[in-house]
């Protein structure tokens, strides 16, 4: 039973920080159709200047300053590079791979100035934990559990209810007639770019803080586990996001701590398990568990 | 494109691909800008360090040393193409990092008959006339770390021990090893395999708490050595945590959890620790801080320069059997039964398919201490790891 | 030339009901009318004959053979032919996209199209030439190799129903033919409708809100209002129906008819 | 689409010269620059598949590698002795293609209903049990070290070294020369094939598909089916590209077949230019060559200290990286549709100049409206 | 729809020698000059690819969108220059078009398609955003009772009044209607008319582009014929309705031919 709602709240808490990187790619994905690659640079950029900052700007406010920097770097990729590419039918796609060369410098960068080090980010929750009940639950978990669900809160609260969030909606269903409905396609794709790059930093931070033992370079490929959580929570919806990650979360927790019950399905299964949901999910929901039909009638 | 058949020089030394009348090439394979980035710059920096001490001696066999470093950032199709490039003008790589790479070169680096040193000890790599690994190899580390449980933190037959591992040849070969003693210790190893993007072991070690372990070993990177004590210690499970040389940096002592690390953590390895007070171990670490000012002394630099070390005898053995040729070099290193460079425990090179040495020191961290370790054991061999090569075999 | 019977069909969506056991025949060689206000529930109709929706209850057949089940690729390859109301085509020229219009004629598989088995190249070659045809035939011959997006809506229209040509139907459903178009145009692909039918002896079934199109055109009115069916019949007397007068044309009608 | 009349007379001879300049470099140029070619046409091999999956059909896949995994590891297994089947080796190439293509077939549950990027995460599924399965299923792949390849043998003629020695015109041909042709030859058919389906009927029915699957379906293509004959023809080829790729590495590790591999392809066929087999191609080429080169020549480049020198000095591997990444931003960013448009529009300029105030140069469709209600 | 206040000072829609052209090579408008004076409505009348909706992109600045360029010529409303700027600036300045084709957001609901609508208008009070709305709703009733459905889900008929009730909330000064009746019934063009009326009455000036030119002609105070890139007719609309091109091209009164339907 113990080892049960650890799990739980292990997989819940893991699920809330991959709800924030999903959640950023679901609204890039949404504003410009764009599979963001340098999420993960993102990230690790958002981490790195948290990092470097914390010891002159104190947590809090280097934590500002990560998050502000790496939203402009995430706009300024938007404006500066993608959306130069123009508007053809593939447009899409070419921005797409331009984010893997975006990656490809960020992270080159980087890992350059990382190197093999691990970097604490100085957040306040360090090793302090939390006991329920019999569980016991690390701090920033529970403190990642709040943000995220506050972030999310907000944003899909933009989605629905601000012009903004309308205008990204509408510019991503028809961006010519959004335009001529005098919506400014380029500002309002930005901000959901500035938007995502925001979220990747603060999510940076609960990758970092104690369960995992500081800022790796490598920090940014959860990134690559945010995937399926977007997919599966069906790219729409914040909502879904949501969904999608606290599923992948608890899939990835209950496989790693009952992982010698699947022994027989190889060692190391825990890994692989959220995919395995996420292909099962998709051959039932085919536009994952939130995804429209497709609200275009056929 | 030259083959292999061995010139004779002017001084009467036979030679091939790699050394000319004054130079002898050595390669190496490195990664310096993937996940491996700061061992392989310890390690080239170290082998730097020795050409450089070397040729200021009037290097060997009248040559001067010179090391040609490729970068492969631990990238597969790099790796083969960089090999390619460097194979045809070394006469061998006292350093080749990376566990796939290693095991995407080995039929070409047999085929080509070059000396290699690759950098891991996975005890798959054994058996190879060409292929080097030298020290222990994981698997008798793991025996060692066994043993240093039952002995001295009080495990005990009947007891539970978690063993955390990585996918692949690392983890396996470690858990081949403490499987076989804990059989024989009468202890449980509960297992549980993850990869290197796992650096939150929170499952891993509710996992190990509710199955009710005693210890765990730890056969991964420094990264999930610190998540996993810094858990467990977090969430009461206090227990003993040992690990190898691998699993361990002194840039964990910087982390949140370095006070966990420091109560909880061991450390097997072949190698002695950096802050050792064997006189070969203070020289090289004195000469090295003062060539690298700016780098840390971790144990990457006292691995490197002690396979450059053993390179060079092998080289110098070579030389004064009058060749130099790569075949040469291979028959000179396997007829060395006792090459100890002061950096540690000597090493038997004659049966390719046995470890190296079977003698392992134990450390832990110290966040004083230069690279970060001290000593708590010396070298010995573990009892038993004859019988588990006997077995192995 | 089989029939198509409509027996009894009703279509539910969360909260509406857009067709509501409504029932007619298309005879064979007849141009039969489909007309109603807007949302009326005819392009809903139209969905379900191709088999993009499935009706929970009522049936469709075809002579004897019964589509109510069918994939929408079945349909087509049993001779019913659709254009849409919102312009669909791909990208690629108007010849591309005639040439998807003899997907259910033609058989070279993925095998038989990449090694150019000759059967293949002959295959496409002559289908070719068929659709150049058509394409004349419909007035397109001037844009046989310009890529689709860029003509302008009318032409547009006339490749949807090119393309529906193309899959030489046993019945055609045309669903707003002429939107887009002015009256000289409008005449022009009445006769090529008119032409293919006399030709071809196809059966059209026509929605269209022309209403001098479709008495013209039309042997048989459908007319349809919120899903039910509420008159039928000639076109002179679903003309004077005095509920189709209030609910579709309007009093003024008879006054602008001629405007 | 239009070809101009010189043009066509021209077509055979240049056909014939690209030929030959195509089969002159095992006869100048070193291992190096073999090798470098070798992994290209084996890359465009399968950026030739990957593109007539996401170009023409409009699908994604991120699972490339899987099956570039199929193909290297279904070769040597069948053809290898140890573990293995033992085949001929000429029959276990084919074999491994079509081992391939069953395992893309045994996707199509997904492949046939699951739609553009939904699928290209699923399909991430694939390199993640992939490289599972690789990694536990030891007694057949090797494990974590995985397998040596056995050499390509037709008759008593073999791609390596080890047969009987074969000169040519004075040139010693080694196992690079000898797979160099080979690799030419497959790369011949695929070319020959890809395009060939492209302009045939499927072809057609797959870009249809692509861009409105009602519209699709109403003309009478089964829409699962030829999602899901898509998705195995990929795979086939990607089977094919695997295999020639094991054979010039002379070992296959799991290692290798992972996500940034997968991703790779993507970019390939985006940075050829989507939807066009010369596309796939050029980026097959760019992709592959561009890190080896940059990463051979850096360290002559200026500011690029060499390898593992002391301080924080810029290396060439670092070096290179920032050049490919900045050479991907800045070829999409000038050639959006990839260096296939690229040279599109310069020919098409050229034209233009040549006679003004003609019917319209076809330009790639520049809006292309969603589906909308039939 | 609050339209703005009758002044006398109310700008005219002024299109002098435009040229239009799309990837560089195709000329689709050659020197079109028109004028939409103040509070009249124009009509546009012209074959299949005459380039009506073209010169309706240049006023909205959408030509980009489509690899077109205005080449020549300049496009002004009042003292606004249009020409070569983007699809807001027309917007501000209170130009509005309904696309062809409809164009609606499909996933969007009916209430937040015409959320939209007023977008480009930057902040509104929400009582005159409601009272828009409910404008709206009275005129096409149909949307009402539809107004939590996804978009596109509904009926052509239905999204072509939604595209035109989406524009309106965007309080346009001159709405530019790209063939506003299409895919409507007949009882529906009746009442897109007396719309199209109402919105005139209360200042608005229209340019309508039109297949159905008896229904535009009624309308339009002026209208112009383009044929193939250039104005070819203009004048007065009941004088054009007069000419024998018009009747038989766009009216299909061909000699023997008897009428076609006003719808
Ligand atoms: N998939 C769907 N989901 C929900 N409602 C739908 C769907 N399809 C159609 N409807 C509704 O059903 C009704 C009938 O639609 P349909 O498209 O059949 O009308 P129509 O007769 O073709 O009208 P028009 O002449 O305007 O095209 C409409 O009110 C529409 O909103
Ligand atoms: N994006 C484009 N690229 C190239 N040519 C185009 C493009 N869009 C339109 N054209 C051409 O410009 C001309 C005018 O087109 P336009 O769409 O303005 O016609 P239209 O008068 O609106 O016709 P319709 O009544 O059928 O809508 C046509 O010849 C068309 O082929
Ligand atoms: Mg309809
Ligand atoms: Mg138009």
């Amino acid at each position: 039973m113990t080892a049960f709602l650890t799990s739980l709240l292990n997989g819940l808490s893991l699920g809330a920080v991959h709800a924030l990187v999903a959640l950023g790619f679901v609204v890039i994905f949404k504003a410009s159709g764009v599979l963001n690659f340098a999420h993960g640079s993102l990230l690790l950029l958002g981490g790195y200047l948290t990092a470097v900052w914390h010891p002159h700007l104190g947590f809090a406010g280097a934590l500002a300053a990560a998050v502000l920097v790496t939203a402009s770097v995430a706009g300024a990729v938007d404006r500066l590079l993608l959306q130069r590419g123009g508007t053809g039918p593939h447009a899409a796609h070419a921005q797409t791979i331009v984010t893997i060369g975006v990656d490809v410098l960020l992270f080159t960068d980087l890992s350059r100035r990382i190197g093999g080090d691990l970097l604490p980010l100085g957040d306040p929750w360090a090793d302090a934990v939390t006991r329920i009940g019999p569980v016991t639950v690390a701090d920033s978990r529970l403190a990642a559990i709040v943000v995220s669900c506050l972030v999310i809160g907000a944003v899909f609260a933009a989605f629905r209810y601000t012009a903004w969030g309308l205008s990204l909606r509408a510019a991503a269903e028809d961006a010519e007639a959004a335009a001529l409905m005098g919506i400014r396609l380029s500002r309002v794709r930005t901000g959901a770019w500035c938007l995502a790059g925001a979220l990747a930093a603060s999510a940076a931070v609960f990758l970092a803080a104690f369960p995992a033992p500081g800022l790796e370079r490598t920090t940014g490929q959860i990134a690559l586990a945010a995937f399926p959580a977007a997919i599966l929570g069906g790219l729409a919806s914040p909502a879904g996001a949501l969904a999608g990650s606290l599923l992948i979360g608890l899939t990835e927790a209950f496989a790693a701590g009952y992982q010698s019950e699947l022994h027989v399905l190889g060692d190391g299964f825990g890994d692989v398990a959220p995919y395995l949901v996420m292909v099962v999910v998709l051959i039932v929901r085919p536009q994952g568990l939130f995804g429209a039909k497709g609200a275009a009638r056929v | 494109k030259s083959g292999d058949g061995g010139d004779t020089r002017a001084d009467g030394v036979r030679t091939g691909p790699g050394v000319t009348a004054d130079t002898i090439r050595l390669g190496a394979l490195t990664d310096l800008t993937g996940p491996y980035a700061t061992l392989g710059k310890s390690i080239v920096q170290a082998q730097r360090l020795w050409a450089e001490q070397t040729n200021a001696k009037g290097g060997i066999c009248r040559r001067k040393i010179e090391i040609v470093v490729k970068d492969h950032g631990y990238d597969v199709q790099k790796a083969v193409t960089a090999y390619a490039d460097l194979a045809p003008d070394v006469v061998a790589l006292p350093q080749v990092i990376g566990s796939s790479v290693m095991s995407a070169l080995l039929d070409d680096i047999e085929r080509d008959d070059i000396l290699t040193f690759p950098q891991a000890w996975s005890a798959s790599l054994l058996g190879k006339d060409a292929v080097q690994v030298l020290g222990t190899t994981y698997d008798v580390d793991a025996l060692a770390a066994v043993d240093y449980l039952t002995r001295v933190k009080n495990i005990k037959k009947g007891d539970k021990i978690g063993h955390v591992y990585f996918e692949g040849d690392y983890g396996d070969n470690a858990l081949e090893g403490s499987t076989w003693a804990a059989k024989q210790a009468g202890i449980t190893v509960v297992g549980q395999k993850i990869q290197a993007t796992d650096t939150d072991l929170s499952a891993q070690v509710a996992a190990l708490a509710k199955a009710g372990v005693k210890a765990v070993l730890i056969s991964a990177g420094p990264a999930q050595t610190a998540s996993l004590a810094g858990v467990a210690a977090a969430s009461g499970l206090k227990v003993p945590v040992v690990t190898s040389a691998p699993g361990y940096a002194p840039q964990l002592l910087k982390t949140p959890a370095a006070p966990a690390l420091v109560a909880m953590l061991g450390i097997v390895s072949a190698a002695p620790s950096v802050s050792s007070d064997l006189p070969g171990v203070k020289a090289m670490v004195t000469a090295y801080r003062k060539k690298y000012p700016d780098s840390a002394v971790d144990s990457g630099v006292l691995s490197g320069y002690n396979a450059a070390q053993l390179m060079g005898e092998d080289l110098k053995k070579a030389c004064a059997a009058g060749g130099l040729t790569r075949a040469d070099v291979i028959a000179a290193h396997r007829s060395q039964t006792d090459a100890d460079t002061g950096l540690g425990t000597p090493q038997d090179f004659s049966d390719p398919s046995r470890p190296a040495s079977l003698s392992t020191y134990v450390l832990r961290p110290d966040t004083k201490a230069v690279g970060g370790t001290v000593g708590v054991e010396d070298a010995h061999r573990t009892p038993g790891v004859e019988d588990y090569l006997k077995q192995r075999s | 030339m089989p029939p198509l019977h409509v027996r009894d069909v009703t279509v539910r969506f969360a909260g509406l009901t857009a067709l509501e056991g409504v029932s007619l025949t298309v005879a064979p060689g007849t141009v039969h009318a489909l007309i109603g206000p807007n949302g009326a529930g005819k392009s809903t109709c139209f969905n379900v004959l191709s088999g993009l929706y499935r009706p929970s209850c009522g049936t469709v057949h075809l002579g004897d053979t019964d589509l109510t089940r069918l994939a929408p690729h079945r349909i087509a390859a049993l001779g019913v032919a659709r254009t849409f109301q919102n312009i669909v085509t791909t990208e690629g020229t108007v010849a591309d996209n005639l040439m998807v219009g003899r997907h259910a004629l033609t058989r070279a598989g993925f095998a038989a199209g990449a090694l150019r088995l000759p059967y293949a190249v002959r295959e496409q070659r002559e289908n070719l030439e068929k659709v150049r045809e058509i394409a004349e035939l419909t007035g397109l011959g001037p844009h046989f190799d310009r890529p689709v997006a860029l003509l302008p809506y009318g032409d547009r229209k006339r490749v949807e129903l090119a393309r529906a040509l193309c899959l030489e139907p046993k019945v055609l459903l045309l669903d707003e033919p002429v939107a887009g178009m002015n009256a000289g145009e409008r005449a022009r692909t009445a006769e090529v409708v008119t032409e293919v039918r006399a030709r071809l002896g196809l059966s059209v079934l026509l929605v269209e809100h022309d209403m001098g199109l479709v008495m013209r055109l039309a042997d048989e009115v459908t007319v349809l209002d919120f899903g039910r069916l509420i008159a039928q019949g000639t076109p002179d007397e679903v003309r004077a129906h005095p509920q189709v007068l209030r609910a579709y044309l309007g009093t003024a009608n008879d006054r602008e008819d001629t405007a | 689409m239009s070809d101009l009349p010189p043009r066509r007379t021209l077509r055979p001879l240049v056909i014939l010269l690209v030929a030959l300049l195509l089969c002159a470099p095992p006869f100048y140029l070193d291992v190096f620059w073999l090798r470098i070619g070798l992994f290209a046409m084996a890359a465009a091999i399968g950026a030739v598949g990957l593109g007539l999956l996401s170009g023409s059909a409009g699908q994604l896949s991120l699972g490339h590698s899987f099956f570039l995994a199929i193909g290297a590891y279904g070769y040597t297994w069948l053809a290898g002795e140890e573990p293995g089947a033992g085949l001929p080796s000429a029959l276990a190439l084919v074999a491994a293609v079509v081992l391939a293509g069953l395992a893309g077939g045994l996707f199509s549950p997904v492949a046939g209903r699951v739609r553009g990027v939904y699928l290209g995460v699923a399909t991430l599924a694939l390199v993640f049990l992939g490289h599972h399965i690789l990694v536990s299923a030891e007694p057949v792949t090797g494990g974590f070290n995985g397998l040596s390849v056995p050499p390509l043998a037709v008759g008593s003629f073999t791609f390596d070294a080890s047969g009987p020695e074969l000169v040519v015109l004075g040139v010693p041909f080694g196992a690079e020369e000898r797979l160099w042709y080979l690799s030419l030859a497959l790369f011949a058919c695929t070319w020959f094939t890809a395009r060939g389906l492209l302009r045939s009927r499927a072809g057609r029915a797959l870009k249809a598909l692509r861009d409105s699957e009602t519209a699709a379906a109403v003309m009478g293509v089964p829409v699962a089916r030829y999602r899901a004959g898509a998705f195995v023809l990929s795979s086939m080829y990607a089977g094919l590209a695997g295999a020639l790729l094991a054979l010039a590495f002379r070992r296959v590790v799991p290692d290798y077949f992972g996500l940034a591999l997968s991703v790779d392809y993507l970019a390939m066929i985006v940075i050829g230019g989507l939807g066009s087999v010369a596309g796939a191609t050029a980026g097959a080429v760019f992709v592959t060559a561009l890190p080896l080169l940059m990463t051979r020549y850096a360290d002559q480049l200026p500011l690029v200290a060499s390898p593992g020198s002391a301080g924080d000095a810029l290396g060439p591997t670092e070096a290179s990286r920032y050049l490919y990444g900045a050479a991907i931003v800045l070829i999409l960013l000038f050639a959006p549709d990839g260096l296939s448009g690229l040279l599109h529009r310069l020919r098409a300029r050229i034209r233009i100049r040549r006679r003004p105030a003609g019917h319209p140069a076809s330009t790639a469709p520049v809006v292309r409206t969603k589906e909308h209600t039939p | 729809m609050p339209a703005p206040p009758l002044d006398d000072d109310r700008p005219a829609l002024t299109v002098e020698h435009l040229d239009v052209t799309y990837g560089r090579a195709v000329s689709a408008l050659r020197d079109v000059t028109l004028t939409v004076p103040p509070g009249e409505v124009v009509a546009l009348l012209g074959a299949n690819g005459a380039g009506k909706s073209t010169l309706l992109r240049a006023v909205s600045g959408t030509l980009r969108l489509h690899r077109g360029a205005v080449t020549g010529g300049r496009i002004a409303y009042g003292g606004t220059v249009l020409d070569g700027r983007d699809p807001v600036a027309a917007v501000r300045a209170g130009v509005v078009q309904v696309p062809e084709g409809r164009r609606v957001f499909a996933s969007l609901t009916v209430d937040e398609n015409l959320r939209s609508g007023g977008l480009g208008l930057g902040r509104r009070a929400p009582a005159l955003r409601r009272q828009a709305r409910e404008e709206v709703f009275a005129l096409f009733p149909r949307l009402a009772e539809r107004r939590r459905q996804a978009a596109g889900l509904l009926s052509g008929g239905e999204q072509q009044m939604l595209a035109m009730g989406r524009a309106l909330m965007a309080a346009p000064r001159l709405l530019l209607l790209d063939e506003p009746s299409l895919g409507l019934a007949p009882l529906m063009v009746e009442r897109i008319v007396e719309v199209i009326r109402e919105i005139n009455t209360r200042g608005t000036g229209v340019l309508l582009v039109e297949q159905n030119a008896g229904m535009a002609l009624s309308l339009a105070d002026h209208a112009h014929v383009l044929d193939v890139g250039e104005v070819r007719l203009s004048g007065p609309a009941a004088e054009l309705a007069r000419t024998d091109a018009v009747r038989r091209l766009y009216l299909g009164e061909e000699p023997d031919a008897p009428g076609r339907g006003a719808a």
